[in-house]
């Protein structure tokens, strides 16, 4: 591709989340953030996609008809996401997967900077087990089962509890239950009134059944330990009641900030990718009542630490 | 021949086409990026494309008075059946494709085939089988797939879904890069549909199932074979727009179709296809779906949220249909009759039909 | 707003006029500077032929229709009659042409529909009860209110239909061809209400096609043609039959020439049943129809013709006995079987749901039977061939279109009917079962159709004639055979002698008993 | 009174009723009796209020043979602008409860309007205002979810039970009755099943068929913002996802109910067992840890197998008559013969 380095302020930042959801909404301050301290020509956040991989490419068309050059997406369907990484490429813009990598072993946005899902999981199913003493019978609460990001999910609780030997049982995942609050909380209150006297602990890597079942759990008086993935102001809430034990923050203003910042490189041709193609993780944090109100500084200090890696190590001026 | 002319001009599809020729220049006149070949035309083209072949399953049901509650999920299935073929069976791609359509066909024949045996409204059926099928497609691709989708391609597969005409080149030329080259498939499509609804026998009995099952059935039309077969195209077309999706976005995953069930409506019904059978219309489809996905993407270009997306998407779909409303008052110098008027069945807008139906 | 009429008390009366009624429909005038008078204590006529703008200037009357311009002077005060039910309030009662009931509802609940009597806010389904068995016990009728209507007949709904018009105080009372789908005796019945309602001072409008009765009960006429009116409320005695008909045709019409059909070439039968029993509940059917031959089959209102006319094309199944088709033994499983394989027609009396598609074009409703023949090239269909063959007929059987492409449903009720019948006639076929074919048609109309009739057994086809039209009956057929219950009670060749044919057949609908083979 | 009788048994309802004691019987076993004890059993019917609630909202619209794509909708909008009120504005609780019903009537109302006025098929109008009422929905409360906590008095309302009975659940039984009782004692009750049944025939009768149009489709809108209230009421919070997956079950509970499509009949007990039939579906998923891809297949299943049931039946009701008929008819000839 080749052509002539531009400033920094010749660069549109657009950041495309999946869809609405609270997980996203620290992108917006942070792609602020970065427009400001890295003078960028300019970001925006558009969430229109409503959990559609057609009507996503839609929006990043119509970006890029709009004159943004870089894109920090989350895909929402990781199976397809290269492909449109490729389209964007192929027009000479810069790509970064953010929040979420493609499936798969390759990524063919110029860099992926996200939670390992996985790992985020595995840590949540391990905070479960810590919190039930180490046995018992653990319920795991996600979404759309089809989803790869689930699949991963999945495969960390599972990780998790065949760590512990058969001391923990897993009951089998129920899945399809984050499209909205009532199906949560219906196929929450279900379970526990089925399963309720045996299960010792949930983990729930979904929102809204997070939500619910932090409620439900709360009502039935039952003890449960339940663990939740991501920090909406409800579920930290929920953790300074004690109704929820933990739950697994990750690091979205590090991924829309430290991401505008490389793609901002990566679009004014400053910078290269030392190894195209990179996974890079941005940190996941557990988050229990003792440290929920000093986590976030552990958070900054990651991006911190995250930025100083690229600098050095991941981008090549 | 004028006033042939004349009636062309006030049915249903013609203010459609106004509104869309108003809406396109009003949008290019804000927003001159509307004409980007590559990012807003050509991936507009494509959707145009792909969700026209999801309004004609729609349609083909209409035009007996059925719905069908299920295309999106006999898209999934069709395309499914593609994906296991190219990626377990590495078919090239149009033995695959045509494995898609085959499956998509029978599973439309078996919904037809219990409309037609048990006589239970289309409605409740086609509602079963969507629960059925959105049982089994995912089952069957987190058994056969990893990470819950077929991501083989064939030869062939990505310049279907991706390239437009600027790919085609011939003695040094090569065409506008704002038109997809999947048009031509859906064109093809679209004529045939036409043609079998306009010319040949088996559309007609179609249209006359659809006015009216009893006299049909007392006119010698094999009702039940009509069923049969409208279901069963049906589920051929939703297989067809699952895959040309598919193409599309890059790989085969359950949760394709998921959005195809309103936009099916959506297409025929402003078209002038009437819900209760016995009048179709092609282009009328082909408009109606247009409106609605020029709308979208001109509120796309002007980058409002999604709410207010919604809100103007919702509100300019009301006022362009209430144009039609609007000239027909004015024509009946303001006096408004009761609801049911107008003959019983319950034509989806005034539409003018006393011209021979279907125009190609 | 409680409507109940006092019970008992002397009705009121009051003269309904009408004056320069022009209603247009987009492509038709269909009613061009009418005027009527209708007295208290009289039944008037209204006369036409099909497409006239009869029912179109009922509709007029009653708030349906808004007539582009004109009055109507109800008791000497002009009335803006801006739906049906300001003509209800304004003392006009109607039974329409189309049967208008909710499937869903009652008997009572039908008559007391859009006036509910309530108590306390909600509705007095005692005073439902109460109020309909009023109204029925002023036609005499015995039914009991709660009946669901769907359970009734068609000739039941028509007379619920006037007990409705009757349940609010009713000073004019307008009928729109009340006698077009009932026998003989439910008329009677029918005449006899009319009567005494005049006699008790109602204004009565009467729209029939059938001139013997119009003579019979009768006082004044007024005769529309093409949306005129030719004639304007005179008395009927000045007018002769012969007068009357010639003003409506526009020209003389000769009288109906029967042909002598005696001399029948005698041929193996084209279609008989043998001690067939069916599904409905048939029992013991015997019946032979000849190529050239008329066989009419008499029968009251629920006899089963109609449903013996299904189990032979199919619709529903024969258990036991034997249906043969040129003396081929067959089974027919549906009608398109009976049609293509064995060239049996099927012409149905319920014209509306099931004899055309109301909302299709003309040309297609005629053309369905023969697709097949006016192919080019594999499964496409010749737009050429189809209009010419759909022009024949309309010119045939003199169908009133305004063009080919009209929506059926826009058609007036008798030229409905002729598509119905041309589309049977466009498939040709060598055996024809008609089933009520004249209902709703008008004289000249009926004539056309009888001299068609005989033309198409001339050609040989064999015609198995139904009707609940005893005249019709003896006119057209050659045997007349006469169903009760389910049964075949007898056979009687026909002598065309009107007073001896019809005491014949009669008797033979009460004895049951074999007469003559 | 004895044909009414035997009609009810023919009915639709004894084949959901059949189905319901079967499927409460088999899951009491499977569960060991668990599944009477008081939780399962409260939180059985606790999810049953709101499939009931959406159910008669949808049946009241195809009753005069309109539909109505906008129940999720209304309810998610009239559900998020009370919890916003409440949450954000200070509105009192009992206030707060007062607006889901206003907003669902007015949102309802305006279907209606917008159907009769422009006289755009209903199908089209309805789903117009969803996508309208999405929006609004999403730019009143976003991506956050308003707690639960901000209307503890209503919140305990939602948790409340008589007689082991939640109370949201007999909120929606006393609707039903009102409904029933509305179609059956009300002069506009019926005029909505004359305008669906015959809509010419209702006109000619002096029914406004637009007035029933609007009527159907506030009435509508009431209960869906009957529903939200229920939700408000027994939810954690409200978030944008409130009323996302209302739409199919509101149709499915009517139609398998034994509401025609085609308008003009009501089945209000057939609309709550219906739901009933789906809630036991759910619980068994819960019961025996299936995927959620084996309940969809049953539900399919259960449908199918519903109607094509009561289709069969009626074949051979009718085929049974032809033959009491035929039956008839011989013996008579018989009679006659011998005499
Ligand atoms: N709703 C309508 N729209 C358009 N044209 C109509 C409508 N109703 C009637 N017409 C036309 O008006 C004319 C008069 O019809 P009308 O029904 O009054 O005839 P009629 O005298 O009652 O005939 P019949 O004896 O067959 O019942 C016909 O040409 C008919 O096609
Ligand atoms: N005894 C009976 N009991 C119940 N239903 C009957 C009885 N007799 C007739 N019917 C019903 O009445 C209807 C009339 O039967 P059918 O149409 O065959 O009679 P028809 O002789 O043609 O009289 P119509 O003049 O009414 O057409 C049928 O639907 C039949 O089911
Ligand atoms: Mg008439
Ligand atoms: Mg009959």
């Amino acid at each position: 591709q080749g052509g002539e380095a531009t400033g920094l302020d010749s660069v549109q930042v657009a950041l495309v989340p999946g869809g609405p959801h609270p997980y996203f909404q620290p992108w917006i301050a942070a792609g602020e953030a970065a427009k400001t301290d890295f003078g960028l020509g300019g970001t925006t956040f558009n969430e229109t996609a409503a959990w559609d991989q057609t009507k996503q490419n839609d929006v990043i068309n119509s970006l890029v008809a709009n004159g943004y050059n870089a894109f920090g997406v989350f895909g929402v369907s990781p199976t397809d996401i290269n492909s449109t990484f490729d389209n964007l490429k192929q027009s000479g813009i810069a790509t970064a997967a953010l929040g979420s990598c493609p499936a798969g072993d390759t990524n063919d946005a110029d860099f992926c900077l996200s939670t390992d899902t996985e790992t985020a999981a595995y840590k949540a199913a391990q905070a479960t087990i810590e919190a039930m003493g180490g046995t018992g019978v653990l319920a795991h609460l996600t979404g759309v089962n089809v989803d790869s990001n689930t699949q991963r999910r999945i495969a960390g609780v599972k990780k998790a509890v065949d760590e512990t030997n058969g001391a923990v049982t897993l009951l089998p995942d129920v899945t399809d239950i984050d499209t909205d609050l009532t199906t949560a909380q219906k196929a929450v209150a279900d379970l526990l009134a089925s399963q309720g006297s045996e299960i010792t602990g949930i983990v729930s890597t979904a929102y809204n059944p997070a939500v619910a079942a932090a409620t439900a759990v709360k009502e039935s008086g039952l003890p449960i330990k339940l663990v939740a993935i991501d920090d909406d102001e409800t579920i930290l809430a929920a953790i300074e009641d004690g109704s929820v034990y933990a739950t697994i923050a990750q690091n979205p203003t590090a991924q829309a900030y430290v991401g505008s910042y490389a793609l901002a490189k990566l679009a004014s041709k400053e910078c290269t990718m030392a190894e195209p193609g990179a996974i890079i993780d941005s940190g996941s944090f557990v988050v229990t009542k003792d440290n929920v109100a000093t986590y976030d500084d552990e958070r900054v200090a990651a991006g911190d630490q995250l930025m100083k890696d690229f600098d050095s190590e991941y981008l090549s001026c | 021949m004028r006033s042939a002319i004349r009636a062309q001009l006030t049915t249903p599809r013609f203010l459609l086409f106004v509104i869309i020729v108003v809406l396109v220049a009003v949008i290019v006149a804000l927003k001159p990026s509307f004409l980007n070949g590559a990012f807003v035309l050509a991936p507009l083209i494509t959707s145009i494309a792909i969700f026209t072949v999801v309004g004609l399953a729609q349609m083909v049901v209409l035009s007996i008075g059925h719905m069908n509650i299920a295309v999106g999920n006999m898209a999934a299935f069709g395309a499914m059946i593609s994906g296991i073929s190219f990626d377990l069976f590495g078919l090239p791609l149009v033995a695959g494709i045509a494995a898609g359509l085959v499956g998509g066909g029978l599973i439309g024949a078996l919904t037809g085939w219990i409309i037609a045996r048990t006589g239970v409204n289309s409605f409740i059926v086609t509602l079963a089988m969507s629960f059925a099928l959105l049982g089994l497609v995912p089952t069957v691709y987190s058994a056969l797939s990893t990470g819950s989708a077929f991501v083989v391609k064939p030869a062939g597969f990505d310049a279907l879904g991706r390239d437009s005409f600027a790919d085609v080149c011939q003695f040094g030329y090569c065409g506008p890069a704002a038109i997809p080259v999947m048009v031509v498939p859906v064109i093809v499509v679209m004529v045939l549909v036409a043609v079998l609804y306009t010319k040949t026998r088996v559309g007609r009995e179609l249209l006359l199932t659809g006015s009216s099952v009893k006299a049909a059935e007392f006119s010698g039309i094999p009702t039940s074979r009509r069923i049969v077969l409208a279901h069963t195209l049906s589920g051929v077309l939703a297989a067809l727009a699952g895959i040309l999706l598919a193409t599309s976005i890059g790989s085969f995953t359950p949760s394709i179709g998921d959005e195809f069930m309103l936009q099916s409506f959506v297409g025929p019904i402003l078209g002038g296809t009437l819900l209760a059978g016995g009048y179709v219309s092609v282009t009328g489809t082909l408009l109606g779906i247009t409106l609605t996905l020029v709308i979208r993407k001109g509120l796309e270009l002007f980058g409002v949220g999604i709410e207010t997306l919604n809100v103007l998407l919702g509100v300019i779909l009301l006022i362009a249909l209430s144009a039609d409303r609007v000239r027909e008052i004015r024509l009946r110098k303001g006096r408004t009759p009761d609801a049911s008027a107008p003959p019983p069945s319950d034509p989806a807008r005034s539409a003018d039909r006393s011209t021979e139906e279907v125009p190609a | 707003m409680n409507p109940e009429p006092p019970t008992g008390t002397p009705r009121a009366t009051a003269t309904l006029e009408a004056l320069h009624i022009t209603k247009t429909f987009p492509g038709v005038k269909a009613l061009d500077d009418v005027s009527i008078r209708l007295a208290p204590g009289s039944v008037h006529a209204l006369l036409g032929e099909n497409g006239a703008g009869k029912s179109t200037l009922i509709k007029a009357l009653t708030g349906v229709h808004q007539p582009d311009s004109g009055s109507i002077v109800v008791g000497g005060a002009e009335r803006r009659l801006s739906d049906p039910s300001a003509a209800r309030d304004a003392g006009i009662g109607v039974v329409h042409q189309e049967r208008n009931v909710i499937r869903g509802f009652t008997v009572g609940e039908n008559i007391v529909m859009g006036r509910m009597p309530r108590r306390a806010g909600r509705i007095d389904w005692a005073g439902v009860t109460r109020e309909a068995r009023r109204c029925l016990e002023l036609l005499d009728l015995e039914l009991d209110p709660s009946t669901p209507i769907v359970d009734l007949s068609s000739a039941q709904m028509q007379l619920v239909e006037i007990a409705r018009a009757l349940y609010t105080e009713t000073t004019v009372l307008l009928l729109d061809e009340p006698t077009a789908s009932i026998s003989a005796a439910e008329s009677d019945r029918l005449f006899r209400v009319v009567d005494r309602l005049r006699d008790e001072g109602t204004a009565i409008l009467f729209v029939s096609h059938k001139l013997e009765e119009v003579y019979a009960h009768c006082d004044t006429v007024t005769v529309l043609r093409d949306g005129h009116s030719v004639l304007e409320s005179e008395p009927l005695s000045a007018h002769s039959h012969d007068e009357i008909v010639d003003t409506m045709v526009g020209r003389a019409l000769g009288s109906l020439t029967v042909p002598d059909r005696r001399a029948r070439p005698v041929a193996a039968p084209a279609l008989s049943l043998v001690d067939v029993t069916t599904t409905a509940g048939h029992h013991g059917v015997g019946l032979e129809v000849r190529p050239g031959e008329i066989l009419g089959l008499y029968g009251l209102v629920g006899a089963g013709r109609t449903e013996l006319a299904h189990a032979i094309v199919g619709l529903e199944r024969i258990t036991a006995g034997e249906l043969r088709v040129n003396g081929e033994p067959v089974r027919i499983r549906s009608l398109r079987e009976a049609l293509h394989r064995y060239r049996v027609g099927y012409v149905t009396e319920n014209r509306k749901e099931e004899g055309v598609f109301l909302e299709q074009s003309i040309t297609r409703n005629i053309a369905v039977t023969v697709w097949s023949k006016l192919q080019r090239g594999p499964g496409f269909i010749s737009a050429k061939k189809e209009r010419d063959l759909v022009a024949g007929y309309v010119s045939d059987l003199d169908i009133r279109i305004s063009s080919q492409s009209q929506l059926t449903g826009r058609l007036s009720g008798g030229n409905q009917q002729k598509v119905s019948l041309a589309k049977w006639l466009a498939a040709e076929p060598e055996i024809l079962i008609i089933d009520e074919p004249t209902v709703g048609i008008d004289l000249r109309t009926k004539r056309s159709f009888y001299e068609l009739i005989w033309k198409l057994a001339d050609e040989g086809m064999a015609i198995l004639l139904i009707s609940s039209d005893l005249a019709e009956m003896i006119t057209l057929a050659d045997r007349i055979a006469v169903m009760d219950r389910f049964v075949i009670n007898g056979e009687l060749e026909n002598s065309h002698d009107y007073d001896s044919m019809s005491r014949d057949v009669i008797h033979l609908i009460h004895s049951g008993a074999e007469v003559a083979r | 009174m004895k044909r009414s009788i035997a009609s009810v048994l023919r009915s639709q309802s004894t084949t959901l009723v059949a189905i319901i004691v079967v499927g409460t019987v088999l899951l009491g076993i499977a569960s060991s009796g668990n599944f009477f004890s008081p939780i399962p059993f409260r939180t059985f019917f606790q999810f049953l209020a709101v499939p009931i609630l959406i159910g008669l909202a949808q049946m009241i619209t195809v009753a005069v043979g309109q539909l109505n794509l906008a129940v999720g909708a209304i309810g998610g909008v009239a559900a998020a602008l009370s919890a916003v009120m409440m949450a954000d504005a200070g509105v009192p609780v009992w206030l707060g409860a007062v607006v889901p019903l206003v907003v669902g009537t007015l949102a309802g109302l305006v279907n209606g309007w917008l159907v009769v006025l422009t006289r755009i098929n209903g199908f089209i109008v309805t789903l117009a205002t969803m996508t309208i009422l999405l929006g609004a929905q999403y730019a009143l409360v976003s991506t956050r979810t308003v707690s639960a906590a901000n209307w503890a008095p209503l919140a305990d309302i939602g948790k409340a039970t008589v007689f082991g009975l939640p109370v949201i659940f007999l909120v929606s039984v006393v609707v039903a009755i009102l409904v029933a009782l509305a179609f059956r004692y009300t002069v506009t009750g019926r005029s909505l099943l004359a305008s669906g049944d015959n809509p010419e025939a209702a006109r000619l009768a002096g029914i406004s068929n637009d007035r029933s149009v609007i009527v159907a489709h506030a009435a509508s809108g009431l209960l869906c913002g009957v529903a939200a209230l229920v939700s408000i009421a027994s939810l954690p919070g409200i978030n944008q996802s409130v009323g996302g997956d209302w739409l199919l079950p509101s149709f499915a509970a009517p139609i398998i109910g034994g509401v025609a499509l085609t308008g003009g009949s009501v089945a209000v007990l057939g609309t709550v067992l219906a739901a009933t039939v789906v809630r036991l579906v759910d619980t068994a998923r819960a019961e025996f840890q299936l995927a959620p891809a084996w309940v969809n297949f049953v539900i399919g299943a259960v449908v199918l197998g519903t109607v094509a049931l009561g289709r069969v039946r009626q074949v051979r009701q009718e085929r049974r008559l032809g033959a009491e008929r035929a039956r008839e008819a011989s013996s008579t000839a018989i009679l006659e013969k011998t005499r």
